[in-house]
């Protein structure tokens, strides 16, 4: 039988394992081969809520995404086309992420009666149906693994670890990657270890040439490079884009970057990327909570450093009493909330973006503040750079909102040139022989930065209310009203500097506008483009700045005789567009734990359209 | 950041009319703080003072230097900050005793075992002043006031015990109007390299008067005084009344006549943080006689120092941080 | 020269002077008088922000305001009629709060070089011209007091510390208030220091014989009993309210109140009128912070408790993760907020209605809440009774929005009938022998409340994501949709426990709604009023519940063309509403730290029935 | 409220299966606890338990009691509003070093200076687990994590110190795989009125493994383990070391061969707290020898107690209050 290949424009793979068995590994390892391949890609971890469940049971199971395409990618697909499932709790866990019709590969070594109890399966779902309809693979990975390892010599259990290695190896087979920068890749990894790196490599070839030799498979998939504009890419996650957009803040305005934390799901990383550039004269703090964690970096940022604070939901809570004091003493000073489901603890490893109305109201007293949210994990770089220029120029504390989703999750970028990365001029005030005002405003409404170690412009700050220009303790009441009004329209004044929201319509004469932030923009994007394709008139806009509002959002929206706003939370958006420009704005809410699904925006989009 | 110009106390005296309840105790410390400043060589733009709220968060207003006046109980996190930031810095932190110990409890320990260079001043009224006379987690048992008419039923924070319980490489006490006594404690504080934790008993004439006048009272006073001076033998009450060393270990209060001298205990403040432990809790002061003077003091490097340690041994290692090299690290592939 | 009567319908008096000179204690006395003689009455404490400033500056200056009529009194008034000023620092405060035209009752013997120096006159203003279009009377309180105590005895700083009697006496005679009241008070007060009470007494007849012998008034002025309902009546002020509210709640429902705070201005005073009533059972903690009062009300919550935790904005800040808890675990739970000005420390003796949205929002992720607010000093009593009833009912945390102005501020109360007090069953789950499902719902969507000490109840509530109905951990997409859903319905739901929004609408075809919330009721009303009285067809209507919103709200909007919402903030309500229903709502906003004056609405109303 | 029913671990046990890393130290915890629960009888609904955020958070879903998994660090205050609403219910509080001394140090001190009965067990790994090894506030100096890539560089609390500094009434320390000891320090602490203070040794075997080995290891333990017993002299490894008084009133480890007996320190859990503080800093536990065992017990009201006590003194004075009378109470007037 000879195998065929079949071309095909788009493909989702998910790799699904018990936490010990190495699923994030081989995910990262196959994207990566298969970014170098030059398809477009996106991925999604999702990892167990606990840290190391029981082997084998359900909420043990971790999983890894990816979808590549010939095409534009933008998100890591809705439901899988093929499911690597290691054992049959993964296969439990994740069966309904697969299209109807879709490829299942089974270890199937893992499917004896022990594990199929751990999993809660009473029968054997590859004999009751269960599957029926599926095309279903079943490879006992462990054996040949096993059998393949054995020459090197290492012990049974090595062996037996090494079968992450066979599943990605025959992936790489089914869909034709390059075996090369996995090979060096193990090379570079366990170089020091020559037996672990052998038997990895055993393993590895073995799985790709299991997909070779045996007869099992009909055909191959090709999915050909993506047209991608010339320019040196790499794979980046959230976390790490967002690290080094403040790194290359730091650079940028010349100020140390400073950041204290409180780990947190999912905003740990955060931390755990930044703590190993020092060389770059980052500080970092674990703090003792986050409201210390704020509270330093406040103080951070009154000695003249880029100071940031990041966290998630309920950090945020905790901060901010201090984002107040940072409102009312006019630093600069970055907060940085990685969203995920709540309310309270709620559930930490899932995504949401339900903080967006605590960023914009969660403080006691009129209290405004800038907020800026990323819409991809590459676009994090960006946003990080945005939010320090705002803040720095403003005066300001910023809140950037990223979400679980957008931290873990992937894709191809392409490097800025980082010598084109404009300067950030921090302005510290200078002593001019005269009588220094800490609160006296430029045209901006920014009030001076002055720091300690510059002679003669000592003074004080802090929360209680502040006669403006003097900035002396004032009680009067007309200064209070100048005050929170002059705090109010310096936040809504940063609109002037920021780019106009742009809309994605394709015909200039869309009949429905879909409104969306954050981490939604691939699922809607994918979205608006269906349905474009299906004929209907949708146009996209996707606000990255949301206070304040790029200065003709009002226009848009009345150009368009309906819109639709689909959020991870339940109207959000939706509530300040509509309370603040008047505009019949539908929301679209889905609150799962889980980025949006193109095809159920696909629903969404159709009703708003006929509505 | 010291240097040799000649400043006196105007140089640190902001234009600000304190505004303390007429006979408040913080006025004796905010010209005792403005007095000594001079002396320690440090330009007022080199200098911040930190406070949180509560009337001793006020401080801060009346210092010609730079100032941050925080939220309540934050100071010592704000102060982290700054101190962490810029380690070229004298930072002060003044705070009142619930605002360090009632609200901001969690941030000073952990100053405190950090161990960053923070001169922290805390007002020992034993009250909540700001807010109009409510207990303080320092306030004796049984104490009535606003928020108890029948007497509060907790007991108090003995705060030196808890700083040296929190591993805090310096730890003093001293009195508001004994001007001499409260400068030779900041001195010391602000020689030591490292967090000082330094409680100043102040009386709060409006709504805890005369808490301390076993100590503070100039006939009472020096009979009750335990002034501790490293090296020598804890004797007090003019030389009648000594420390020594009693059955299995203990420490007790006991008249130097009845006493064989080998038994007197010497001050040390080096050494593990025991012996500072045990004269915190020889008795139950402000009634009973009282140590005052520096309990603790032992050096260890200090968070900022460390801090900067690391990221100047980093920039050995790997050379200062290339921006382009950061995002070309690991795969890439060019089109 | 003989004494006319002039008979008023209103008049405004205030009492301005050092901190130390008693002002507080003069207006309580003169408002109980002016209670007992039948008048409707209003009061405003004005306390500096300094505990005691150097005695004769002005920001040492302590006033009380008091609004008395023989009609409905719906405020303390924008502006004084009187204004009795100890020394010249209280004339330079609170000169601008009194009429033009108005009449100054001066300490002459205060107005010396170095009481002028301090509060800031370069020359004294009774000769400069300050005060001219004003009725000015200069009289020598301090030298008449002591001269009128001299037979008692007392020491000369005793006797000048009397001033504030002569002072009242002097009013009382000015507006024929009885004499009897105050001195039986100061028999109560000063029964045990005869000398004192001497000395007081003295002091007060000086001052009242002052009025009736010396030809310095031309005329007194009557204010008649205003109409009321028959009834037992009081004085009340809103802390002393809300405090017998919330002990009137646990008697209703059987459960012992738990209060837990942490002292704050404005808040204090509800903890300081708890801890006095310990027979009521009554257990109040004075926690270590705002976080730990929260938890300590949310566990005794779980024990049972009517819980309660009261604070002011920055300690609303802090509790904002522990509420988030208490709605995921839909335990019933109060927590008080009695707003002051902000953003951060802010004007913390200050008015503000500045936390409406950090009530709604404050909390990560969706994290619905009930809230309530109450409307003038008494109606806390019932807004208590209101929030507990439903966070019993709905197994809910509830927020009470009270503010700076309402709690300080004092109103005559027609005391309720205890007995009449509708009980609140707390309907605590019982072992039924079978299977026990902590988030089994009701039709109210309420879940059990299982106490510890119920055997055969056990249950572990907490953070995370609960199952519905089993309340076991729950990481499942669509329990957590549903789950998101059913917060947010089972507080949408309480709408139909709640009473109609009603609308005060004279003739019914008004052409302006004035919708309002909290404690600017009496001036709305009062604005409101004027504006009919000059042949304005406007309506008011007031919210008590801010969430949810009376089920007919949207119907009540849509019924006048026209809709202003006054606030104390920024516009917050007015965001609430308007994104809701889509309604054209106008936001008039003045955040001074004071109440709103009703002569400021008076041009809202107008500019808004013309714009 | 003990009664005298009989009862069984299962009793105590939830159906709720734990889900820690296999090999975590938290399983044998867990079930020292069950099993030691019946012995105290108190019914499982009369018993709570209270946790924070944490892999040691999950312990209350395996109690079959009832219980609260709070939010993280706040558990001593949550239970401090169980244990005061009803002193008639047990209540123990579960917590990590992380929850207990980072983010929750304040509320932790606070709840032992008020003597609030409360039965504290701190899971001690020196290591945050739950979010996947950050280093703690407990983690030795120049520890490597994922968030210390070059080493953490401030100093660790130790939080026997930390808890006798703050007044705590009961202290203790035990370890997770000695099942005896574990045990018989539980009921030491159950049986301890007001808040009973208990690190527990724990293994982290996913992100800390074998930081305990020195005082865990089936032969290293008995070396280094200091027993602590109350009225004992103090000796360990096998009787040949012991501490004994050294000079100016300090204590020291040394070997008994070489010591005077009268100079060998008779442990004694009450007095002042000052013998358990000196026996914390004998030594850089755990990896010097370290104690074990109740550093200190002391009898004081618990908070619950006085705070009822208040109330029924006040019903006694002024009778059950009345409404009505509290409402007419002052001035009045009738229309
Ligand atoms: C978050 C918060 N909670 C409460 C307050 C109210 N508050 C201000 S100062 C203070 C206590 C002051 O006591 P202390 O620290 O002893 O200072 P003192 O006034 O006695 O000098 C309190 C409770 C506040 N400002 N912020
Ligand atoms: C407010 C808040 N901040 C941070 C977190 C994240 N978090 C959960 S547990 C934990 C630390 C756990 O360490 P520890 O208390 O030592 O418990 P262990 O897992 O080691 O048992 C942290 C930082 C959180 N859940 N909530
Ligand atoms: S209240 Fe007490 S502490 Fe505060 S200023 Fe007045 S006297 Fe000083
Ligand atoms: S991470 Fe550590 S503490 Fe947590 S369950 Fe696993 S082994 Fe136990
Ligand atoms: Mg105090
Ligand atoms: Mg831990």
């Amino acid at each position: 039988m000879s195998i065929t290949v079949e071309e095909r424009e788009r493909v989702v793979v998910r790799f699904a394992g018990d936490s010990g068995d190495g699923m994030q590994l081989t995910g990262d390892r196959f994207t990566n081969a298969t970014a170098l391949l030059g398809n477009d890609l996106a991925t999604l971890p999702d990892f167990p809520a606990e840290i190391r469940a029981p082997a084998g049971t359900v909420h043990g199971v971790s999983a890894f995404q990816i979808q590549f395409a010939s095409t534009d990618v933008t998100t890591p697909g809705d439901h899988a086309d093929v499911l690597v499932a290691m054992n049959p709790a993964a296969l439990k866990a994740d069966l309904s992420t697969v299209i109807r019709g879709g490829t299942l590969i089974l270890n199937e070594d893992a499917f004896q009666k022990r594990n199929l109890d751990k999993a809660g399966y009473e029968t054997d779902p590859r004999a009751d149906g269960t599957l029926d309809g599926y095309q279903v693979y079943s490879v006992p990975m462990t054996s040949i693994t096993v059998r393949a390892v054995e020459p090197v010599g290492v012990g049974k259990k090595e062996a037996e670890r090494a079968k992450n290695m066979f599943a990605l190896g025959l992936v790489s087979w089914m869909y034709d990657r390059p075996t090369a920068p996995t090979l060096e890749w193990l090379e570079r990894k366990f170089g020091g270890k020559p037996e672990i790196l052998d038997a990895n490599v055993a393993a590895f070839n073995a799985g790709y040439n299991f997909g070779e030799t045996t007869e099992l498979f009909a055909h191959r998939v090709e999915v050909k490079a993506a047209p991608a504009e010339p320019g040196t890419y790499r794979n980046v996650a959230g976390a790490q884009a967002l690290a080094w957009g403040l790194i290359a803040a730091s650079r940028a305005s010349g100020l140390p970057l400073f950041y204290a934390s409180y780990p947190i799901t999912p905003a740990s990383d955060l931390l755990h990327e930044l703590s190993r550039h020092k060389h770059f004269g980052v500080i970092t703090v674990q703090a003792e909570d986050e409201i210390a964690a704020a509270n330093m970096a406040l103080g951070a940022a009154f000695t003249g450093q880029l100071a940031v604070t990041g966290t998630s939901g309920p950090g945020l809570d905790l901060k901010e009493e201090t984002i107040g004091l940072a409102v009312i003493t006019e630093l600069p000073m970055l907060i940085v909330d990685v969203q995920r489901a709540g309310p309270s603890t709620g559930m930490p490893t899932k995504t949401e973006q339900g903080d967006l109305l605590a960023a914009m109201f969660g403080r006691h007293g009129e209290s405004p503040i800038p907020i800026v949210s990323a819409s991809s994990p590459s676009d994090c770089f960006e946003v990080a750079i945005d939010a320090a220029r705002v803040a720095i120029r403003y005066r300001t504390p910023v809140i950037v909102l990223s979400d679980s989703f957008l931290q873990n999750s992937s894709e191809p970028w392409r490097l800025p040139d980082v010598s084109a990365i404009e300067g950030i001029d921090p302005h510290f005030a200078q002593p001019n022989g005269a009588g220094f005002h800490p609160y006296a405003r430029n045209d901006d409404l920014a009030r001076p930065w002055a720091i300690p170690g510059t002679p003669g412009l000592q003074h004080r700050i802090g929360g209680l209310e502040r006669e403006n220009v003097t900035g002396s303790i004032s009680y009067d009441a007309e200064n209070h009203e100048r005050m929170t009004d002059l705090r109010r329209e310096k936040v809504a004044g940063i609109a002037a500097s920021l780019p106009k929201l742009e809309v994605d319509d394709a015909t200039g004469d869309a009949e429905l506008l879909v409104l969306g932030w954050g981490s939604t923009a691939g699922s809607i994007r994918a979205a608006v483009r269906r349905a474009r394709d299906d004929g209907e008139k949708v146009a996209h806009a996707h606000l990255r700045w949301l206070n304040p509002l790029p200065s003709n959002t009002g226009d848009v929206l009345r150009r368009y005789p309906r819109v639709l706003i689909p959020e991870i939370n339940e109207g959000q958006l939706a509530l300040l567009i509509r309370g603040r420009f008047l505009v019949d704005a539908r929301s679209f809410s889905r609150v799962q734990g889980r980025p949006l699904w193109a095809d159920e925006l696909d629903d969404a989009i159709e009703e708003a359209l006929r509505g | 950041m010291a240097d040799t110009l000649e400043r006196s106390k105007k140089d640190f005296t902001s234009d600000q009319e304190p505004r303390w309840c007429p006979g408040c105790g913080d006025y004796a410390i905010l010209a005792a703080v403005q007095s000594f400043m001079p002396e320690l060589g440090v330009a007022p733009e080199n200098t911040v003072f930190i406070s949180g709220i509560g009337c001793s968060g006020r401080f801060t207003y009346y210092m010609d230097t730079y100032g941050f006046h925080g939220i309540h109980g934050r100071a010592p996190a704000l102060a982290t900050g700054v101190a962490t930031a810029n380690p070229d810095l004298t930072v002060w932190v003044v705070t009142g005793d619930g605002d360090a110990l009632s609200i901001g409890g969690n941030h000073l320990i952990h100053a405190l075992r950090r161990n960053v260079n923070l001169k922290i001043l805390m007002f020992y009224n034993q009250i909540y002043g700001l807010t109009k006379g409510q207990y303080s987690p320092t306030s004796e048992v049984g104490k009535v006031t606003k928020s108890t008419p029948f007497g509060s039923v907790d007991r108090p924070f003995d705060p030196v015990a808890l700083a040296l319980g929190a591993a805090a490489t310096f730890v003093a006490r001293t009195i508001d109007n004994d001007r001499k006594h409260l400068t030779d404690v900041l001195r010391q504080a602000a020689e030591h390299p490292g967090a000082a934790f330094v409680e100043i008993y102040q009386n709060c004439n409006v709504f805890n008067d005369g808490a301390f006048d076993l100590l503070r009272d100039k006939t009472e006073g020096p009979h009750n005084q335990i002034r501790l001076v490293h090296g020598e033998p804890i004797v007090f009450d003019g030389g009648t009344r000594c420390v020594r060393l009693a059955a299995n270990g203990r420490l007790e209060i006991a008249a130097v006549a009845d006493t064989d001298p080998a038994q007197i205990i010497t001050h040390d403040v080096h050494g593990p943080p025991s012996l500072a432990f045990t004269l915190a809790h020889l008795s139950q002061g402000p009634t009973e006689p009282t140590c005052i003077g520096v309990f603790r003091e032992v050096q260890r490097a200090t968070y900022g120092e460390a801090v900067h340690d690391q990221i100047a041994r980093a920039r050995e290692r790997s050379g200062d941080g290339d921006l382009e090299a950061l995002l070309t690290g690991g795969d890439t592939w060019t089109v």
